[in-house]
Parts: C-alpha cells; structure tokens; sequence
C-alpha cells in the first residue's frame, strides 16, 4: 500500500479533534506522573508520552462499536477510543468508581461499552483477542473493524505472525498498529527485532510505515486499513515511527539502579518533535485555529484533568469482596 | 432414551446447540473433516462460517476465542489432544481465566473448549496428558470431566449456554463406549456429583474415564463382602464438595482415582477437601489411585504401570480399610 | 555468616556458579541491565557470549534452553515474571519435562529458570501469579521456593550444578530482605525441609514468602502458649514428605500456608500426602492457608483480602486445635 | 539467495550415496506401513514416503556432530541423519532395544550421540530447541551447525517467527528446512498458509524455494546454506515442495470414515514423480551407476530392512518400570 486511496481529509475539524484528544492523554499522563512521583498510585504505570499520536490518529476513525485491543501502555488507546478520563484515572487510583472497578488497573483499563477491550499486560496479548473481535465482526457483518496496537517488541512474540495468517486467510477487518518506539523495556530495538517489522508484514497484507509523530501521517495511513477493513478486503499493517519519551515505568530511575540504556540527547531530540507540538504548529501555520482556541482547549482539557484527578482520588477503595464474584459469571468462585 | 456412542452424544450436543443458537460458533484445526468424529457432519450443516479449519497456531485460537466470546459469540474451540492446552495456554491462563475479572465485571467469556486427554493408547509423552489440575489451578474456568455418554451431552450442552469458560475434556479413544442418554434436551449442571452406586463401607471418588475402572473395583469389592459407595463429580470446577463428604461421613473411608499425574491432581484436591472438612468422619487413611509423577511412556506395557486399573483400584480401597 | 538481601544471595550464586563452570551462561529479557537487579553486574565480568537480552519471546526461549541444555550447556533462563512461564509454556511441559523420558534418558537438561512470582504489590492478575503448582503436576521439573537469603543461594548454586531442570521462585518484590547467609560455596540439597521452629502443639508447613509470616503467627501462638513447629520444605519437587510426617507425628496437627490458589494448589498436595501417610498422627482438620480461587486484583485492600497473613494463619492453627 | 555460491556437486559417490539413503528410508517405511496394517505397531506411524529427497538432500553435508530436530514425521530425517534402521524399528516397536528404549516410539525417534535430538509429536516443536543447539553450537566456535526440520502446517505456529528472529539477531547457525508437502493433516496447505512461506522468511534471511522431489536441488540449496552457516553469515531458510504420498497417518482411513480431502489423480501425479524412480533414471542416464549396481543397492537394503524388522520383533518388552528412572537425571521419580 504505498499510493494513497483515499485522499481527502482530515478536515480541519478532525485535526482539532485530534489536537484536543492528544492534549488530554498528555496532560492526563502528566498528572498519572507527578501523581506517581509522590507514591499516590499504587503498581505500574507506564506512559505513553510521545506517541499520542499514533492512537490518535488511528482511532479518529473508529467507532464507539469498533473494537480495540491495547498494551500495558495502554492509557493513550483508552482515551483516543473515547474512553472516560474519570473512570480511567480512578481505575488506577484503584477505586470502585474506576472503569475496572480498581480489579484492573493501569495495565487493565478497558470499557466495553466504547469497543475498549483493554489494555493488556502480556505482550502481543492482544493480537488474538482482537482477531477474535473482527472475526465476530465479519460474522456479523455490520461493518464493524478491530485494531490491535503492539509495540516493536511484541512485533518478536510468535503470535504477532500467527494472527497475521489468520487474519489474511479469513479477510479479518483487522487493523495491525505496530508503534515502534525503539525499544523493548530497556533494549534498543535493533538489538532484539531483527530487519524491518513492516517486511514481516508485507509476507501476508498491505503494510505501511508512517512517521508516528505526525499525526496527519498516521491518520491518512489508517484512513486507508480502515476502509480496506470496512469494505472486506481484509487486514492491513502500519508501523509508526515514534519514541517514548519517559521510562519504561515510572519507576525506572529506581530499577536502573543507575544503569543506562539511552542517550539524554536522544531524548531530547525526540523531545524537539513532540507530535502535539508539531501538530500545533501546524494548525497555527495553516490558520486552522488561532492560539487563543488551542488555549481555550488547553484551558478546558486542565479543567478535565483536574476533575478526573478528585473523582479518582475522592472514591471510595475497592470493594475486597468483589473478586469472589468476578471470576465467574453468574457464580461465587 | 436411547444407547449412544460418547463421541455421538458429543456430536448430538453440538448440533442441539448451534441449532438452538446461531451465536454458537466452533474452530480448530482438522474440525471440518472431523478426525475425532465428535464435530462430523457439522460442516454440511451449518456451513464454514460457524464450522472452520485453522492453522496450526494454538497461542492464537485460544487468544481469538477471548475476542470472539467477549465480542458476543459462544465460541466452541477444539483443542484435539490436551497437550496442545499447553501451546495455546498464555490466552488460557492470562487471559481467559482473569480478563472478566480484570475488567471488573464488563464481559461473560461463553468459550467452550474440547479436547482429548490420557494415555493408554501408545500415543506417547506429548499426546498423553491429562492437564485438567493445571486448569484448575488457574481459576475462573470450568473442568468437565463426563465419564459417560449421557454426561458428555449433557454437560456440553450446559457448557455451550453457560457464560464462562469451560474445558471439556474427553477421554481420548474412548469414544465408541456406549451408554443410555435421555432424549430430548438433556442438561447436565454443573457442580453436581452423581452417585453411580450407594455402598456403607467406602467412598471412592472416580474422576471421567477412572469411572469405568472404580466400578468394575467396586463389583470385585462386592465380592468381597465391601459395599464401595461410588461418586462421579462430573465437574471439578465446581466441585460438589457436599457430595463427597456427605458420603464419606456415612462410609467413613476414601479413595479418589484420578489419571492425572499425582502430584497436585484433582485428586490431591479431593483429598485435601476431605482432610479439612470431613476430618472427623474418617476412619482411616485417604488413599489416592493416580498415576505418578512420571510422563506416560510410549510401550503399552510401560502404560499400563502407570495407569490406574481395576484391581489397583480395589488394592486402594482395601488398604485404605485395613489401616 | 554475612547479613545478605535476598537479591543479592541470588547475585552471588550466579557469579559463583559462572565463575566456576564456564559452560554456564544465562539469558532473558532485560537481564542484561538487570532490572530485577539479580543478573546485576555480570554482563560486564562474563560478556555477551554468556549474559544476553533476547527479544520478548518465551515460546522460543524456553525451547531454546532445552536445546542449548541437550548440546551440552548449562542454561539459565530468566523469565522475570512466573505469569510469563505460560507464554513459553509448551516447552516447559511438553518438552523440557518430558525429553530424557521420550528419549529413553539419552540426554540431560540442566536448565535453571528463574522468574518471581506472588501478589500483594498491585501489579494485578497478569503479574501476580504463583504457579508452582501447574509445574509441580507437568511432571519432570525441580521446583524450588527458598524462603531466605541462605537457602536462595544455596538452592540456587545446586541447581545449576544439578543436571535437572529446576525452576527458581523468588518471591516478587522482597528482594530487600535480609538474612545471614553462610560464606563459600554454600549448598542446600533438594528434598530437604528446614526446621525453622521446633514445637509440640501443631506443624505448619509454610512454604516460600509464605514462611516469614508464619514465623509471626508461631509468635503470636507462642503468647497464647501454643507451641508451633515450623516446617519450611524449600524444595516442592522433590518434597521432603519424612520431615513432614515427622513432625505431624509429634505434633498431630497440621496447618499448610501457600500462595497459589488453593485448588491443586503445592498445599493441597501436601495435605494430600499427609492425609494418607500420617493419618494415624493425626488428631484432627488439616487446614490450608492458600489464595481463594480468585486471580489477583490490582487494589491493595483487594490483595490484602486474598493473600495469607500472619492472623489469618494463627486462626487457621488455632481452628486445627480447637476441631 | 538466488544465485549458487556453491557449484561444484554433488559427485557421482554423493549422489550413489544420497540414492542408497532414499531407498533405505523408502524400504524401511514400506515395512513400518505393512506391520502397521497387520497391527504389529503401538501408536500413530506417520510415514516420510514421498519426501524422502528433502530429508537426504540436507543430511549429506552433515558430520555425526551436527544436529538435527525433526517432526512427528521423522523417521526419515532420523535415517539420513545417519540413524539406526534397527534401533529406530525396535523403537517402534516398543521394545527395550529401541533406540528410546521404548519410551518414544515413532514420533520421538532420536540418537543424540548421530545428533539427532529427536522427531517431535508438538507441531512446531524442534524450532527453538534446534535453534538452542546452534546457540551452542556457536558458542562452542566448532564449525557445528544445526537444522531444523518442520512441515508446511509448522510454518504457521509463532515458534517460526520468533526463532528466525532470534538465529538472524545472533547470526546462528541454522538451517529452517520446511518440507511444504500441501498438507496439515487433512486441511490443504493453502487453507491456512497465506500468501508464499519463504516469504515470511525474507524478512529476516536468504531464502529460496526447491523441488522438494529433486534431490539434487536440495542438495544444492543446501550446499549453499550450509556453508553460510559453517562461515558464520547466520541461518538460511529453504522450502522444499513436495508431497506427501501416504496418508498424514496409518489410521487416517480408519479415522476419516469415508471423508476425503484430496484427489486420487493427485496422489497419482505425484506418485510419478517420485524422488527415488528421479534419481535411479538420472543415474542411469549419466551413466553414473549401471543398473545392476543399483538393483545390487537395493538387495542390500532389503537385506537391512530385514534384518532390522528381525531384531525389532525379536526384542524383549520395554522395561515399565524405566519411566521412574528417567524423569531426572540421577533421582527416581
Ligand atoms: C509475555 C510478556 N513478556 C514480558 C513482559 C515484560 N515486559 C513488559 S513491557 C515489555 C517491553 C514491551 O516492548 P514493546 O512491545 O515495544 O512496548 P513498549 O513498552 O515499548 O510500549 C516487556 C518485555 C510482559 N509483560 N509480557
Ligand atoms: C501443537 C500441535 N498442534 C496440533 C498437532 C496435531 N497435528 C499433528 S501433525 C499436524 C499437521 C502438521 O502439518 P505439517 O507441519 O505440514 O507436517 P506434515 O504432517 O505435513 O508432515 C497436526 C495439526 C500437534 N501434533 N501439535
Ligand atoms: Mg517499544
Ligand atoms: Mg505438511
């Protein structure tokens, strides 16, 4: 898939939208940091800053009816899928009033009804689960499509190619979105991924490699696999580029033990192209918006987070009782 | 009524149910052709998008049963032999067993999954196991082990409607042994041990196939003047836990035959239940009939050392009465 | 004697044994940085050739140590997380466990695998289990579950010296804690329980982390004037079941502490054992301390309500008494 | 890899000796299929007919020291590997003479010290514990190489991904060998294989496609990737295509109750090109061996079959109470 079939778009609406859905993750992440910082979170948390765009901009085109599957970094998918900041953050404030009712956590954010099948905490683990999902969506042919979104380093667990065969036999509206954002906890991709992710690909599907942090990029790249998916013609594969701009988890500092794996310089080169920055720019260049709506956006998004912050750390802790009801449904384990 | 082959009352459940239910949907490798005779004539019935052949790749069905089970299908997967649970078992163990809670609560995984299980046919170590105890402990999933024809039906059937996941695990080879099923839409639920023979002396717990082995004891044992109780649990998760000790506290004695391998079996399980809950109404020691902690050999002679049979079975019994 | 953290006791053993034997070498995700902290600082003394960060793959990784292990090395895979063991779980169960058998014994795997294991540190269900039991069934693997800094080393060194798969359970998260741990080239041997408390009135086996908070329910007991005998197996596979008995014999009570759920959990398999070899010590329930059948949630407080703590094993003691 | 680095070979001695292999497989089976008709057999036999050049093409470079794994198909890898003909058939068996001494049987023939680690009843299964041995073979500097051998249906499990990732990455010495016989049991390889096999492999190393029926293409390809593996340039990937001329088992009549999923004429056509009757007309036509020599061979081989099938029968019973012993090296189970 290298010519583009579809040409229009995104309007400047939807690059509003996704200007505003990007600035919420990050903001929201932020505030996950400082809250982490200060031992208010309990287990881990792993952020997604730097590579906003990559959700973005794939689920701009989604439907509250399509599904997705996530990673353990995976808060970024949850509210580019329309999931709520609320129920995410009290999710991992580990409270009833979370989305998972505090069963689930950072690792686990998922909402059902918005198509959010969760994020996962094994890696690849949610290349089947969403086979599984557009399978049943092609059996029910309502058009509905999955996405899977993977790191570079679930590109090397053998499942990634499993579901690929699958996925191309059956003509699966599925969606591969490998961000690869160079590393693997603390291993630099080359080390453990070897050639391009893209050619593993292109043995079954269309693949495309797009820069991760434009946003435009990588909405014009999935404007393409979702109406290949929406129309039967089966999956499609994408790789954005991208970095990720903290650690691994929060806690990294803690586990390096003074170790080093990546350049600071690295880091802030990445830094420099921080695709909400970029996006900015862009929309301020085009005149799409002036500085004073993307304020007003940025103005309302901090009041988002700033609620979502109380609710999560207002609610009451989880219900101990509940897992004896959870296991089975319908039955007390 | 009427006398059924096993495999039969398997293949009648799964026309009953994707009949009642065209959510019901059932993959897996060489299903289309049916190999094992439980899913013939499926295919021609219901057509190729609820009866499909797969790629040999177990880490990705079990994963896909998740998705399509969470997305509103009841999804039959046949696993063939049970050592095949271990390729596809992350999707079993970290997810099956632990998306629903999890999520808190969002989703019901209907996932029914068939395989063959045990040794005794010279299939050796990869295609002998009988993994139900690492099921077990892995939570949140159903363990079906129907000893007969009637059970197989019924217990599928529930399975299939239930909203949980379920292992059914049939006992490989065994599929011509005939039995009576009740006609018409038998159900069997789940947690409910069936009593196969009352008997005042000794309870003997025998699990799916061992069933046939404890009762030929148990006509031995009669012989002898010993009335054996007999209970099948059917189910091992859930456990009819008031069965058993119900029995034991009229028997006094207990013998649990399982073909897994011994250590931390279903019957290790039984046993535990029973020391801890019905201490007071033992007379004695409780004995397990397993196999040990050896993988089953190839050479017939070398299974049928390792295998529980009859008389093994009522040596158990009368040393745990001796003691 | 040196006071030693848990991790660090691991740390020397791996230096040890490496320096000793150049056969030996180690690899796994991350273990290069070693954010566990226990490959710590061999990358730089043993160089890549033995110490190497492979891609996230553990279907591969555990095949790969078997045959690395057949050619003649002696491998140490680092898992990190037990939850993983599933994803590389077709390897452990249907080859590692089962190859000197199917090969009629023409070859031996000394594989160490390494991975930590338990809640109570809101990593929630996928990082939290303890599966020692579902390895304890597979048949063909050590299991070892140190409790101590002492015995981490000790059992750690043996079993990369051993010609046996073993796999080490260290405990996630308690890395910290301290422990004398004798100099040189200390060794504990497989199958051989610990006394870590003597006493008349009731045994408790506790196995793993699982002992320290048994130490401080004994404590509490001691107050009320019941005096525990604590029994630390520190190796599952095998089992010292004599030590065991022994104790069961002189005390009659029986009170086993496990983090695994309970259902086939290691503790049921103990109560098993005991239930038929020392039924006649025995003067009542043998109780379980082990994890509902629940998998764990992320909350805290939800951890807490599952996992056994000191209370709840002192309760369990004092109901085996009372009964 | 297209072009040939390696264009000397295989001499005439190499090709006389590659035509004894395929013949004693070829005898060697024809006696396992008759002994698994009248019953003599225990278990599942499931035959190499047909592709008996793929096995002995690789198999000729290889020294005593190399290593192999194979498949539940794997009693010809295990025979040109250099194998027993009477230790494999008393394996099967189940006598104590086996060379598993009756705990294998057929799917689990091996002889570490012909290092032959084994045939593999788990699809897939010899992949990484192949890929261990060149780890070690590699780490050992001593020219050892290791194949894998593994079918069509094989290619479809993750395993094979994750494996050529890890010998590209570590540049081991490996040879993927995939037997493409069209076959996954009774499901047509096009069923659920997308797209070319050797296509997967190009993402990550030299691949090339032989007839699996022409022994000296495969001796040929593999010529060239077992010097790339000795050289140290990593592993090679070849599909061999070939065809499976029995059914996937002995039993498969019995268990497809009248079913059927391919072609009589099929069998037919491809019973014509036999790699064995290939080899004796090449060899008769170059003048290479005149046809007594070749008829003298196969006296030979009849001779050893035999005599084989003689001392398998005569063998006393497994020993059942070896499994105790063998569970762990130096401890009873
Ligand atoms: C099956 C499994 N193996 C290992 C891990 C530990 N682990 C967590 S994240 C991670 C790295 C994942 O890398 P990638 O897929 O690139 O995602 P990223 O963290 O870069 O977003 C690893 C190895 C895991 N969670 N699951
Ligand atoms: C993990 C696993 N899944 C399923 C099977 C059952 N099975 C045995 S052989 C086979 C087909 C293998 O096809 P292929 O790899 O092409 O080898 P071939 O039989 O054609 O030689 C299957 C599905 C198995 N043995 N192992
Ligand atoms: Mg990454
Ligand atoms: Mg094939």
């Amino acid at each position: 898939m290298t010519t583009r079939r579809n040409n229009s778009g995104p309007t400047d609406g939807q690059l509003l939208g996704m200007y505003e859905r990007m600035l919420l993750i990050r903001r929201i992440e932020e505030r996950l940091r400082d809250d982490s910082a200060t031992g208010k979170l309990p287990g881990a948390v792993h952020l997604y800053i730097g590579q906003e765009a990559c959700g973005v901009g794939v689920c701009a085109h989604l439907e509250e009816t399509d599904w997705v599957t996530s990673t353990h970094r995976g808060h970024g998918h949850f509210l580019a899928k329309g999931g709520e900041p609320k129920a995410m953050m009290a999710e991992i404030w580990a409270k009833r009033t979370g989305v998972c009712k505090g069963m689930g956590g950072s690792m686990h954010v998922a909402d059902l009804s918005k198509g959010i099948l969760g994020a996962n905490g094994i890696v690849g683990g949610g290349l089947a689960i969403a086979a599984g999902a557009a399978f049943a969506a092609k059996l029910d042919g309502n058009g509905r499509i999955a996405v899977c979104f993977f790191g570079d380093g679930a590109s090397n667990q053998g499942v990634f190619m499993e579901t690929m065969n699958v996925a191309t036999l059956w003509r699966l509206p599925l969606i591969f979105m490998c961000e690869n954002n160079q590393f693997s906890e603390f291993t630099p991709s080359k080390e453990v991924t070897a050639g391009e992710i893209a050619d593993r690909a292109r043995a079954f599907m269309p693949a495309t490699v797009v820069d991760g942090n434009d946003v435009i990029a990588v909405w014009r790249a999935a404007a393409d696999a979702v109406d290949r998916a929406r129309s039967g013609e089966g999956p499609t594969f994408i790789e954005a580029k991208t970095y990720r701009i903290r650690g691994h988890i929060e806690a990294e500092p803690m586990m390096l033990g003074g170790g080093k794996y990546r350049d600071d310089v690295e880091i802030q080169e990445w830094t420099k192209k921080c695709p909400i920055a970029r996006l900015r720019a862009h929309l301020l260049e085009t005149r799409t918006a002036p500085a004073a709506a993307l304020d007003d956006i940025e103005a309302s998004i901090h009041g988002i987070v700033t609620d979502a912050a109380a609710y999560a750390e207002a609610g009451e802790p989880a219900d101990p009782e509940l897992g004896f009801d959870l296991m089975f449904a319908g039955a007390r384990a | 009524m009427a006398k059924k082959r096993y495999i039969q009352a398997i293949n009648d459940a799964l026309f009953e149910e994707m009949e009642r239910d065209p959510k019901v949907i059932l993959f897996g490798e060489d299903v289309e052709l049916a190999i094992m005779g439980d899913t013939r004539g499926l295919l021609a019935k219901f057509g190729r998008d609820r009866i499909r052949n797969t790629p040999i790749c177990e880490a990705t069905l079990t994963g896909m049963a998740v998705g399509a089970a969470a997305a509103g299908y009841r999804v039959i997967l046949h696993l063939m032999f049970s050592n095949f649970i271990y390729t596809g078992f992350d999707a079993i163990a970290n997810q099956m067993g632990k998306l629903r809670l999890m999520t808190g609560g969002q989703l019901k995984l209907p996932i029914t999954v068939l395989c063959g299980y045990g040794g005794g046919r010279s299939t050796a170590a990869q295609h002998s196991d009988t993994p139900y105890p690492v099921l077990m402990n892995v939570g949140g999933i159903h363990v079906l082990t129907p000893s007969n024809a009637a059970d197989a039906k019924g217990l599928l059937k529930q399975a299939i409607r239930g909203d949980n996941p379920s292992f059914f695990m049939e006992a490989s080879g065994r599929g011509g042994e005939m039995a009576e099923v009740p006609d018409g839409d038998h159900l069997v639920p789940f947690g409910s041990a069936a009593i196969l023979r009352e008997g005042k002396d000794a309870t003997v717990v025998a699990i799916g196939h061992m069933v046939k082995f404890a009762l030929e004891a148990a006509d031995q044992l009669a012989k002898q003047g010993v009335a054996v109780e007999l209970v099948d649990p059917r189910t091992l998760v859930p456990l009819d836990e008031a069965a058993i000790i119900r029995s034991v506290q009229k028997t006094g004695h207990l013998v649990v035959v399982d073909e897994a391998r011994d250590r931390c079996s279903a019957a290790s399980q039984i046993a535990a239940v029973i020391a801890d809950k019905a201490f007071g109404a033992l007379k004695g020691p409780i004995k397990r009939v397993t196999v040990p902690n050896v993988a089953m050999p190839y050479a017939a002679i070398a299974e049928r050392r390792l295998l529980p049979n009859p008389t093994s079975i009522a040596e158990a019994v009368t040393t745990a009465l001796a003691a």
